[in-house]
């Protein structure tokens, strides 16, 4: 690890750097949970679409 | 009747509340001093309807014409010649039937003379001075009567103006709201009896749909009952 | 729709924060009397400019909605309005951070433009509350709107009128004091806020995105469930 | 109809209805001598001078003025005075002018009895050198609370939690406006003697009236439309 140039104030950059990147990380979690919503609901309605798996399941348009 | 432009020309009027649909697609004509009944189940779409067509609702989509303007660009225009009566009165409850009446002649910009001669119609110089809130409904439905025409609308938008009126009162205002007014009036009513003595057209509404649209000789009042089947 | 520049962007903002972060930690000097903390300074500074940016982007597509009507101007004035509370956090956050390391306590009220930045931040606070007491979505847009064009309004007053109040502070005002900055702190200036603008723009047009699919998502599900 | 008609018509309604209800101009003087109360009690101090005096003075009228603000729309809201004038051919902004000018009577109501109590409850120095300036201030700082306070009470009579927004919304955008009126005052109860006002302090409001004036005159419409 290249020796960083830290001196007493070290800690308190560090800490404000961390800081920004915790909350952005955080809003890009609070993002993905989402995301990963919007998947489950795309299966629900894959599974909708397709009711009858023995047949061959009829494609139903949607306009 | 002469083939003045019609009173009101709605073509596919729509208005939506989020993703519902509270009025799709209501397409009609109707002729100066004609009247128009509108009947249908609660939640139709009626009140919507009414609320559009006295210029408080913008319209989503379609045309709509109303006393030559369009909406909802002339509603200014039209605004000074409409009179609404709907369920709620629009009266203040701490002021007394003259103050209400008298505010409203300022904000229209109309003599206040008139006040008398309509207080003394529907019956209420007696209590002319008394807290609207003192009033029974049915008093208060006259006072509400008496703004609606305070300002001599051109054309009538009547939300059940016979609700909570004894039958000397319906004599006692009909000839403000009732067919000897002359103005054109739209009437939502759900005594279909009633409604369809009084009108010329139909409109029967389901959801926002336009399901019936007739003249009123094409109509009995079996084919209205279905609308609240 | 919304998803056409987003690969290029992230990376893009990707790239610039890097290089920012290396500028900051490895180029530029020490600030002459603040010494090392002044690498906070790098931080606070775009994150506050970029957050009052996002406010007054809000605040444009919201007089873009209200002529418009359009619900795409409505969403990008939330999204805008939205990110911009989040860098705001941070820049108070960052700010603290700050005050701790170089006056010693956590708050400081000789700061006009800090002080400033937290009542801005209260007032644009109450934009979520007030979008979710409102049930109808026209007028829930519309009224967000219209908020968004106040606040953008009070934005400078509120400035002007807390830093007349702390004038007769002899605090070295810092941030509005870059222009005497030496070349090599500019530059990392510089760069540090362009890298935080691209920041802003990736995450604005990813959530516009993902708002986007979930708004679809919701049409599609009603139409087949009609159909179904 | 004329704009200014409409706004005469709507004023006269108003006051005639607070003249018989009295529903809020006694309750914020009420609230303004209990803060008052408070205040020496919390700062535990029989007297005040100075910047001390006038953020006293500025804090109570700012909450009382949240009080009228929250009545503001009231009756139009439960009473169908919305649709009622917006079934008048006038102009939307006259309900603006009209709330405004209300409220502006009713600040002006409150402090013509609030101050001379502050000055006998709390008030160290003789308030009357004092009065001229701090009577510019109050006009000043009146017009911009009513305009912004009409536009929050809009903003939030059609929310579900109007109680709770008004309060949320006016204090951060009013502050400007205690941060002028203090500052501007400090001096006049300095306890020697009344100094001069800071001219600046004018500017100040003076601005925040222009701006928010025209602000409001905008975008007041849209909050009625629907």
């Amino acid at each position: 690890m290249p020796a960083l140039p830290l001196d007493d104030a070290g800690p308190y950059v560090a800490g404000a750097y961390l800081v920004f990147t915790a909350i952005i990380l955080a809003y890009v979690a609070i993002m993905a949970s989402k995301l990963a919503r919007i998947e489950r609901e795309l299966d629900e309605l894959e599974k909708l679409t397709e009711p009858e798996p023995e047949p061959e399941p009829e494609r139903v348009e949607a306009q | 009747m002469t083939e003045a432009a019609p009173a009101i020309a709605l073509d596919g009027l729509e208005r939506r509340y989020g993703e519902r649909a509270a009025l799709a697609g209501v397409s009609l004509e109707l002729p100066a001093g004609a009247t128009l009944a509108v009947f249908g189940a609660n939640g139709a779409g009626k009140t919507t309807l009414l609320r559009i067509l006295a210029t408080l609702l913008r319209p989503h989509a379609g045309h709509a014409r109303v006393l030559g303007g369009s909406l909802p660009r002339d509603g200014w225009k039209v605004r000074g010649r409409i009179g609404l009566l709907a369920h709620d009165p629009l009266l203040y409850r701490e002021l007394s039937p003259r103050e209400n009446l008298r505010f409203h002649a300022r904000l229209h910009g109309v003599p206040t003379a008139r006040i008398e001669t309509l207080l003394e119609l529907v019956g209420l110089a007696g209590r002319g001075d008394d807290p609207v809130r003192t009033l029974s409904r049915g008093l208060a439905q006259r006072v509400a009567i008496c703004r609606a025409v305070l300002h001599e609308p051109d054309l009538l938008l009547l939300d059940e103006p016979y609700a909570n009126l004894d039958p000397a009162a319906v004599e006692a205002v009909s000839p403000l709201v009732g067919r000897a007014s002359g103005c054109t009036r739209v009437i939502i009513s759900h005594d279909i009896e009633a409604g369809l003595g009084e009108a010329d057209l139909v409109l029967g509404l389901r959801d926002g749909r336009q399901v019936l649209r007739q003249v009123r000789s094409a109509i009995d009042t079996a084919t209205v009952r279905e609308l609240y089947g | 729709m919304y998803g056409r520049g987003l690969r290029f962007l992230s990376i893009a903002s990707f790239v610039a924060l890097t290089v920012a972060f290396a500028l900051v930690f490895f180029y530029a000097p020490n600030d002459a009397d603040q010494g090392f903390v002044y690498k906070i300074f790098f931080l606070h500074v775009p994150l506050a400019l970029v957050a009052l940016g996002g406010f007054v982007a809000g605040g444009i597509y919201g007089i873009k909605h209200l002529r418009s009507g359009r619900r795409e101007d409505d969403m990008k004035s939330y999204v805008a309005i939205h990110l911009s509370i989040i860098l705001g956090l941070a820049t108070l956050a960052t700010g603290m951070i700050w005050a701790k390391a170089s006056w010693g306590h956590w708050w400081v009220w000789d700061e006009p433009t800090l002080v400033a930045f937290l009542i801005v931040f209260l007032l644009y606070s109450c934009y979520q509350p007030l979008r979710f007491a409102i049930e109808d979505p026209e007028r829930q847009a519309r009224y967000a709107a219209v908020f968004a064009v106040i606040a953008g309004a009070f934005v400078p007053i509120c400035f002007m009128s807390v830093r007349f109040a702390q004038a007769s502070v002899t605090h070295p005002r810092v941030l509005d004091s870059s222009g005497s900055l030496p070349g090599s702190m500019q530059l990392t200036l510089l760069v540090s806020l362009g890298a935080m603008v691209l920041l802003f723009m990736t995450l604005w047009k990813y959530e516009l995105t993902s708002k986007h699919a979930k708004a679809q998502l919701r049409t599609l599900k009603r139409r087949l469930a009609l159909g179904a | 109809m004329s704009t200014a008609g409409a706004v005469a018509a709507l004023l006269r309604k108003d006051l005639r209805l607070e003249l018989r209800t009295r529903e809020s101009v006694p309750a914020m003087l009420l609230f303004s001598v209990s803060t008052f109360v408070i205040f020496r009690f919390g700062l535990d101090r029989e007297t005040l001078a100075g910047d001390l005096a006038a953020g006293v003075l500025w804090v109570t009228l700012l909450f009382a003025a949240v009080l009228g603000i929250n009545r503001l729309f009231v009756a139009e809201r439960e009473e169908g005075g919305f649709d009622a004038f917006l079934l008048a051919p006038v102009d939307r902004t006259a309900m603006l002018w009209a709330k405004a000018l209300l409220l502006f009577a009713f600040l002006t109501a409150v402090e013509l009895a609030a101050v001379p109590v502050y000055s006998v409850l709390l008030l160290g120095p003789s308030p009357f050198q004092a009065l001229p300036g701090l009577a510019g201030l109050l006009v000043l700082a009146n017009a911009g609370i009513a305009v912004v306070g009409t536009l929050v009470a809009a903003l939030a009579i059609q929310t579900r939690a109007r109680d709770l927004i008004v309060p949320l919304l006016a204090l951060p955008l009013l502050l400007p406006i205690v941060i002028a009126g203090a500052q501007a005052t400090a001096p006049l109860f300095a306890p020697a003697g009344a100094e001069p006002l800071p001219g600046r302090w004018l500017t100040v409001l003076g601005l925040y009236d222009v701006i928010f004036g025209l602000v409001a005159f905008a975008v007041f419409d849209f909050l009625l439309e629907d």
